[in-house]
């Protein structure tokens, strides 16, 4: 009993919250290895794309709930995101034909388009606080909970309980079906084979006929495609507010480099390290020992690695541990 | 510092941040003029060709035909223009002046990936093969354009290399140098193409390896594809070759069959080290 | 425009600007937008070496201009004695045993190749560390903490914590780029940003360093108090007869003091860099910069060189730092905020011209100027614009919240702006 | 003068070097030919310090250098050019040869502030020397234009000639030839046996140009799959079985080549 | 003619959400003012916002030298942040003799500072409010907690003297854990939290921040289920989105007590302002101080402010409460006195800030309720 006690208040605390807070990661950091792959550069304006698509997420889910259309247990949201992700693609593809493109005609180095997306940042962070304001905004409807603490331990009569979350469970398996459906677009389809190719060597694709043009459009719009969905379910899950959306910048960055930028596998990969990392090492596992220990053996302190002062800081070590034992992340990325 | 101020990037190595590998040199963003008839040409001609790289003109008047099923052979020293040249006729760099017909037709204003669509097919020197892709998927990029089915063409150019039929599913990236230029050639000529180009296939390339691509090129003129390749082996290169071309700064220096230039005295000494 | 003509007519305008506000505002406004640029271009400077000069992407600005904010208390503040006694000298040990316990950790590693025993070494250490070093941290900060709990300062003159905030940052510098210099592939942007997020997290946390996120207030200043100054007589005469009241005349005086200090360590820092540039040693860097991989087997020690650069650029950066929060007088880590301290000096540099000193500084000024005087003409256009619409109509509101956020979407379009029509900024290198 | 003992570089499981053992006798031209993929980039990279090898050693002068980095190879005495000429392209000519050698006064940032004339004094026997280097590879006329500029052939002429700055005594060529006209090949060719026999330069260089080989170089080192395959003279490898197997062939170019 | 008052809130930042209503509410105390015509002989009172951006002290103190020097202001409703307010204090408003009323710098540092007699704020310090919040939990019979904090001086200030007054009664603080505000995720701090234990988190943060943050999640993995809230966590919005799951959750926010709150809320929801924002009572209340100050003074100056503020906020006098601005302005024209109480029941004590009276609340039905006025 007391060994249950310990792995559902492990569970709880330490492998549900990481589980959906590394898959958020693992979203958002799929976008910006996508951009890095195919598109070169490090987007410094994905936090607040971010930002952008959820906010035109949100102000779709607002007309729906005020018209009394709702998904009933989920959220309305869901719904939404198609209109959100239309707001983004557009948003994005503006951007690309107006900023971005020009770069690539020139023949710009990469790193500067990088400046050049700070630039973009700097706008876009302008914009969606013109539009909607800098405010919290909170749109989540529905059922809040699959299966809440309370109910649990009723249930199973534990002393600990587990909860999970209706946006957990929607996040988690968003993820998986948009990874499912990304390595295979990438993998068995011609479109995505053209774009392994283009990012591979531009001008040789040019030469087989593969429209860099084409590549590019169909790269944003997934991205867009990312960016909303991965903004929506944090928003969801948290809370909307544009200034966090660009905090979020540095765990997905920390995310996609771990996992080997370039590499969607990584990405995925990445923002479970990344997720569990933060959560466990700051974790104190006094609850969880009291459990399995024997008594004489509980521990009286808090039994916690660090304070979680320092979380941020820890996933930066595991960021650099990794790079100095494997420069180019645990998955082979293109920075060879 | 190049003379281009957007590729300023003050050195900086950081691949944190930004992606270097297989960016691009040829603007695809152009438009395609139109084609228009032009009876009564050499099956390709590129006639006074002047241009260059926007500063100053690379290019001055030169001029390049290749017959159908001919192999044509372009020498040259360094910096002549040669790849230029090629670039040219591929429509990577804009003409000032001239023209380039193709079976009859005036493709001047064409982009490049237009061009692979009438039928041309360029390896460029360097960087000619998808790396990170499988050998068969080099192949099938090739084949980017056809709408038909290419599995037949496919097995064509398995019996041409036989070694990439064995390798199929391994990353392009992994082969030998003599492998690579195999796949290149392998996936230009996926497209099926009345013209291959070929920029210095046999660079850098080991003795024998350079007698098995001389062996298949000439196997490939057979089938009724021309073909036009710059070569720095220029001696080996002329002596398969129907027409040669010597290029100097840019214009038209020598032009004959490649028996006659290899014969040429004066050439020898010049350009083909004596 | 030849180069030789561009630089005097750009800090001409620069000059206008500052001027104008002088006239159109108020002079206090003009020296106070012109002290906080000499700041900016000290920090521009600083990035300047290591990206204009070494393409170092550097993206930590803010973490070292925090260091230097720190040496400021860690210099200028008296020292707290109550709080050494209570536990200061056991923070100490805490502090050598942490450092003997990684140097252990990495000699571990260098003479026994062995990952176990590090980490074995590592984590004893760790502990140990912990168990002298948070007894003296609680009993530290247990002291008066409303209004001290932290150490406390050397007490020494604050102009002295320029350079000691310089040192500062020279010294994390060292650290990350030993650790991000080295690695294989370049990792600095990464690394950079992240450890600047944990200078930050440190002096929020760390109470017993500088109060944490309780700020310190009340530093000491190079210049006299105003009020001082309104109370001395012979000022307020001196004041009268230029035709001013003591209290305009007092804070000009003041500002004009941080101004010359400013400046002299500006003049002071572009003249070495200039030196610096102009010798073979500033050929090496180009030939660095122009192709790491010949330069290497030209036997140039391109790491060594980076390093080097890495540590002075952002020395200089910890200078602006310690200038910056010696004219605020006062410590607030929870303000240090990655848009404002690294982007935006950026920002200045990629405008004014990467590679130029000169253009560096230019591009601090002119985005300083913007910075503070783009909210007051956005608000002036939304007035102008909301004065045109039907009164009460919903947009005058949102046109005025609107005209808060035109300072970041400005800046944003001033970037992109220059990099499109002058990708080498206004002042190109050469 | 340099000895490789026993040289393993393995790339994951793949051994690009496997056990390559050779020696370089001080004032030779040691050629190093071999298939593709036969290791000697690699072996180079090792050697040059550019890679760590994994297991092995390499001895100059009795002097184990084996893993230094390479700028430290170069102060002594070892240097290397690369396949794809690395110029410094921002940089004059006369700039590209005056950075090259070591021990610089003005080179110390200390320096560029207080030592300023003993800078201007090195300076000014640092452009002499340059001037003279660029006379000898025939380029004088370029010494103010950007490297960037010069043609390929000219890259590499000036590449070869920032050996000839400070007084290297190994220098390894790698693909000198490769894409380069024959004609001015030659022209180099001639450069390389000019510092073979007036400077006392040791050269071992990668080429796949048998004639090229076949003038310069003696002896020749055939590396296949990561190991030597053969050495002798240029006539001793042409003539060697295993050689025309694994590299030669029997094909046109060689006939050619031996015609 | 036209007076101008300066407002300086970081209208960009952090805390970009809470302004534009802080502002509001002063400038509707403003509004008041000039409409009852009563002030100073027809004279207008005109607000000029700036933006002190919460976390950049010197853009904060170039707005501010704009304010006074360019603009001219005899008064500034402001700083925000306790950072920016401290720079702006010392740099901008010592110099030029212009007094800062600040509705939400709480730090107790700010209770030293070298003020020359210039700074006073609306919001009481920190001290104050951890010793109720410790009386609270005494009469609860709380002995075990758990405390979150936001990591800036606020959120540190008002954890240590609440820590510091519970565990002189008696009380043990389990694990006191910060946490910042708009990062993407709290599981790892409330993990730990729930591990130390306690009988309830006490969460010292903001409403629409971190605060809530840390609410959600410890409901969501039921690591708690009853909080004890800080000043800045009161707002309707918190109530609004958690709805029931806070019944039995309680707190203290600085009220007045009986009418002047309910007053407010009247007066704003007319205006159009969300009143129940945090600190929009504050900031209302120190505009209404600088203008009673003016006339109190009888001139609208910076040293009329200076003087009287201490004399029209506290008794004697006739207490006034929000939305009576004109009744006082005429009874101090005739000569009377007023005591200012305001929506927050002002009581300026010590160095000028208020002594805070809080209104101990508890949950129920998802809806504030009042228990208690200390
Ligand atoms: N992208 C480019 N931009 C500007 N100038 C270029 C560019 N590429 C080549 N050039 C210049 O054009 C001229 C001709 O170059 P090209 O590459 O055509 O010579 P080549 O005959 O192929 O020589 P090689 O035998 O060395 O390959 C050279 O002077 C070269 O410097
Ligand atoms: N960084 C690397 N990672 C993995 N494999 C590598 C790497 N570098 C080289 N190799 C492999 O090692 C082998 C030897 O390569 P190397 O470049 O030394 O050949 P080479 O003898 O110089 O050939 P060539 O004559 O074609 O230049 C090749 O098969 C190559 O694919
Ligand atoms: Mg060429
Ligand atoms: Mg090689």
């Amino acid at each position: 009993m007391d060994l249950l006690n310990a792995i559902v208040a492990l569970s709880n605390f330490v492998i549900v919250p990481a589980v959906a807070y590394g898959a958020q990661l693992a979203l958002g950091a799929l976008g910006v290895t996508l951009i890095y792959g195919i598109l070169r550069f490090s987007n410094f304006a994905h936090g607040d794309t971010m930002a952008f698509g959820t906010l035109v997420t949100i102000l779709f889910t607002w007309w729906f709930q005020s018209m009394g259309i709702t998904l009933g247990v989920l959220p309305t949201a869901l719904l939404a995101i198609p209109f959100g992700i239309a707001g983004t693609a557009l948003l994005v593809l503006a951007t690309d034909r107006v900023v971005y493109r020009f770069y690539r005609r020139k023949k710009a180095k990469p790193v500067m388009l990088v400046i050049v997306s700070i630039g973009v940042m700097f706008v876009y962070n302008g914009l969606t606080r013109v539009i909607l304001g800098p405010d919290d905004r909170n749109f989540a409807d529905g059922e809040r909970f699959i299966i809440n603490a309370r109910d649990f331990r009723e249930m199973t009569g534990l002393e600990e309980g587990l909860a999970i979350r209706t946006t957990q469970g929607i996040t988690v398996i968003t993820a998986v079906l948009v990874v499912a459906l990304l390595f295979w677009f990438l993998n068995r389809t011609r479109t995505g084979k053209s774009m392994r190719a283009y990012s591979d060597n531009e001008d040789l694709a040019l030469l087989s006929g593969i429209s860099p043009e084409k590549v590019e459009r169909v790269t944003w719009l997934i991205v867009a495609a990312l960016i909303t969905v991965a903004g929506v379910l944090y928003g969801l899950d948290k809370s909307y507010k544009p200034f966090t959306y660009f905090q979020l910048l540095l765990p997905i960055f920390a995310a996609a480099i771990v996992g080997g930028l370039g590499s969607p596998i990584g990405a995925i990969v990445g923002g479970f390290v990344i997720a569990f990392s933060e959560v466990a090492i700051t974790y104190a596992w006094k609850k969880v020992l009291e459990y399995a220990m024997p008594q004489a053996l509980e521990p009286d302190g808090l039994v916690q690695l660090l304070s979680t002062d320092y979380k941020f800081a820890v996933s930066f070590m595991i960021l650099l541990v990794v790079l100095i034992f494997r420069p180019t992340g645990l998955f082979r990325g293109k920075s060879v | 510092m190049s003379g281009n101020p957007y590729q300023d990037d003050r050195g900086n190595r950081d691949r944190s941040i930004a992606n270097p590998l297989g960016v691009g040199e040829v603007d695809g963003y152009r438009e395609s003029g139109e084609v228009k008839p032009a009876p009564g040409k050499p099956f390709l001609s590129a006639e006074g060709m002047v241009g260059g790289y926007g500063g100053g003109d690379i290019l001055h008047g030169c001029t390049i035909t290749v017959e159908r099923g001919e192999i044509a052979v372009i020498v040259g020293p360094n910096g002549a223009g040669k790849s230029t040249a090629m670039k040219a006729v591929f429509g990577m760099l804009d003409l000032r002046e001239g023209s380039v017909t193709l079976d009859g037709r005036d493709i001047t204003a064409l982009t490049p990936q237009a061009r692979v669509r009438e039928g041309m097919g360029f390896v460029p020197q360097t960087s000619n093969i998808f790396t990170s892709m499988t050998v068969e998927e080099n192949l099938e990029m090739g084949a980017f354009i056809r709408a038909d089915d290419f599995r037949a063409t496919m097995e064509q150019i398995y019996d041409l290399f036989p070694i990439l039929r064995d390798k199929r599913r391994q990353a392009a990236g992994e082969l030998s140098g003599g492998q690579r230029q195999q796949v290149a050639v392998g996936r230009a000529l996926m497209t099926q193409p009345q013209l291959l180009m070929l920029d210095e296939p046999t660079a850098g390339v080991s003795p024998i390896v350079m007698d098995e691509l001389f062996d298949r090129i000439i196997e490939v003129a057979r089938t009724g594809i021309s073909i036009l390749m710059v070569e720095q082996n220029a001696r080996q290169a002329l002596e398969i070759a129907d027409k040669g071309y010597v290029l100097v700064q840019g214009a038209n220096a020598h032009t004959g069959t490649g028996r006659d230039l290899l014969a040429d005295p004066e050439v020898r000494r010049a350009f083909l080290g004596g | 425009m030849s180069q030789t003509l561009k630089a005097p007519l750009l800090f001409a305008l620069v000059a206008v600007l500052i001027l104008g506000t002088g006239f159109l505002q108020s002079w206090n406004t003009a020296v106070l937008i012109l002290n906080m640029g000499l700041v900016s271009a000290v920090m521009a400077l600083g990035v300047n070496l290591q990206w204009g000069i070494a393409g170092l992407f550097n993206v930590g600005v803010m973490g070292f201009v925090a260091l230097g904010g720190l040496a400021v208390v860690l210099t200028s503040m008296p020292a707290v004695p109550e709080a050494w006694s209570a536990g200061g000298v056991r923070i100490m040990a805490g502090l050598a045993l942490g450092a003997a316990t990684v140097i252990a950790g990495v000699m571990a590693w260098r003479r026994m190749r062995s990952a176990w025993l590090m980490i074995a070494v590592l984590i004893v250490g760790f502990f140990a560390y912990r168990w002298v070093f948070d007894a003296g941290v609680g009993a530290v900060e247990a002291v008066n903490s409303a209004q001290t709990g932290y150490l406390g300062g050397l007490g020494l003159p604050v102009v002295l914590a320029w350079p000691v905030g310089g040192l500062l940052a020279a010294g994390a510098a060292w650290i990350i780029g030993k650790i991000a210099l080295g690695l294989r592939s370049d990792y600095l942007a990464i690394a950079t940003l992240g450890i600047a997020e944990i200078i930050i997290a440190v002096l929020k946390n760390e109470e017993w360093l500088a109060r944490g996120v309780k700020n310190v207030i009340g530093l000491p200043r190079p210049v006299p108090y105003e009020i001082d100054l309104q109370n001395d007589p012979a000022f307020v005469e001196r004041a009268a007869t230029l035709g001013m009241d003591p209290a305009t005349a007092s804070s000009l005086y003041v500002k004009f003091g941080y101004s010359i200090l400013f400046a002299i360590v500006l003049v002071a820092l572009l003249v070495l860099a200039q030196l610096a540039l102009s010798s073979p040693w500033g050929r090496m860097m180009r030939a660095i910069r122009d192709n790491e991989t010949a330069a290497r087997a030209m036997g140039k020690n391109v790491t060594a060189r980076h390093l080097q650069v890495f540590v002075l650029g952002s020395a200089i950066c910890g200078v602006a730092g310690a200038m910056m929060t010696t004219l605020d007088g006062q410590l607030t880590p929870g303000s240090y905020q990655p848009l404002r301290y690294t982007f935006l000096i950026w920002v200045m540099v990629i405008v004014g011209g990467s590679g130029n000193n000169l253009g560096a500084i230019l591009g601090g000024f002119l985005i300083w100027f913007l910075w503070v005087q783009v909210e007051p003409m956005a608000q002036g256009l939304a007035a102008g614009i909301g004065a045109i619409l039907p009164a009460g109509s919903p947009f005058q509101a949102s046109l005025a919240d609107a005209a808060q956020h035109m300072r970041l979407l400005t800046m944003g379009i001033i970037l992109l702006v220059v990099l499109r029509f002058s990708p080498r900024g206004l002042l190109p290198e050469r | 003068m340099i000895e490789v003992r026993d040289l393993h570089r393995h790339f994951g499981g793949f051994r690009a070097v496997d056990g390559a053992s050779l020696r370089i006798e001080t004032g030779s031209i040691t050629g190093l030919v071999g298939p593709n993929g036969a290791g000697k980039t690699t072996l180079f990279n090792v050697i040059a310090g550019a890679l760590p090898p994994t297991s092995g050693q390499v001895i100059m002068d009795g002097e184990d250098i084996t893993g230094l980095p390479p700028h430290e190879l170069f102060h002594k005495g070892l240097l290397r050019t690369f396949q794809i000429a690395h110029e410094f392209s921002s940089m004059t000519c006369r700039e590209n040869l005056m950075m090259v050698p070591g021990g610089q006064s003005g080179e110390s940032i200390w320096n560029a502030w207080i030592g300023r004339s003993r800078i201007a004094r090195e300076e000014a026997e640092l452009l002499k020397k340059a001037d003279d280097v660029l006379d000898f590879l025939t380029i004088s006329h370029l010494k103010d234009e950007r490297a960037g500029n010069l043609s390929g052939g000219q890259k590499k002429l000036l590449e070869l000639g920032r050996t000839m700055m400070v007084d290297a005594k190994i220098v390894f060529l790698d693909e000198v030839g490769a894409g380069v006209n024959r004609t001015l090949l030659n022209t180099i060719g001639d450069a390389i046996l000019r510092l073979n026999r007036e400077r006392g330069y040791t050269f071992c260089m990668i080429e796949h140009d048998m004639e090229f080989i076949g003038r310069l170089c003696d002896p020749v080192i055939v590396m296949a799959e990561g190991h030597v395959l053969a050495e002798g003279t240029i006539d001793e490898i042409k003539a060697n079985e295993q050689v025309i197997e694994a590299y030669l062939g029997t094909g046109l170019k060689n006939k050619e080549a031996v015609s | 003619q036209d007076v101008p008052v300066g407002i300086i809130m970081g209208f960009t930042g952090p805390i970009e959400s809470l302004t534009p209503q802080m502002a509001a509410s002063a400038e509707l105390a403003m509004t008041e003012v000039n409409e009852s015509g009563n002030f100073l002989e027809g004279r207008t009172l005109v607000p000029v916002r700036a933006d002190s951006t919460c976390i950049d002290s010197a853009a904060a103190t170039a707005a501010a030298e704009r304010l006074v020097t360019s603009d001219g202001v005899v008064a500034i409703v402001g700083a925000d942040c306790s950072g920016v307010t401290g720079a702006v204090l010392s740099n901008v408003a010592v110099p030029n003799g212009i007094p800062m009323i600040s509705p939400s710098a709480t730090s107790p540092a700010l209770s030293n500072a070298e003020d020359n007699g210039l700074f006073f704020r609306t919001a009481p310090s920190d001290a104050r409010q951890g010793q109720v919040l410790a009386d609270i939990l005494e009469e609860r019979g709380i002995t075990e907690v758990a405390v979150t904090y936001t990591n800036n001086d606020y959120g540190k200030g008002l954890a240590d003297s609440f820590i510091s007054a519970f565990e002189e009664q008696g009380g043990t603080v389990t694990l006191s854990s910060a946490h910042e505000d708009g990062k993407a995720d709290y599981s790892s701090e409330v993990a730990s939290l729930a591990s130390a234990g306690g009988e309830l988190l006490a969460v010292f943060g903001y409403s629409d921040q971190g605060g809530k943050g840390m609410i959600q999640s410890s409901l969501d993995t039921g690591a708690f289920d009853t909080f004890m809230m800080g000043d800045g966590m009161y707002s309707d919005a918190l109530t609004a989105d958690l709805g029931d799951d806070l019944n039995g959750s309680f707190g203290a926010a600085p009220w007045s007590e009986g009418e002047g709150a309910d007053r407010f809320l009247e007066i704003t929801e007319e205006a159009g302002i969300n009143g129940d924002s945090t600190f929009t009572r504050e900031s209302y209340d120190a505009a209404a101080l600088i203008a009673l100050a003016m006339m109190a003074g009888g001139e609208a100056t910076s040293q009329a402010v200076a003087d009287n503020v201490m004399n029209v906020a506290n008794a004697p006098g006739e207490k006034i409460m929000p939305g009576e601005l004109a009744k006082a302005l005429q009874i101090l024209a005739d000569g009377g006195d007023v005591d200012y109480d305001g929506a927050t029941a002002v009581e300026l004590i010590g160095p000028g800030e208020a002594s805070g009276t809080y209104r101990y609340y508890e949950i129920k039905d998802g809806e504030y309720s009042t228990v208690d006025f200390k």
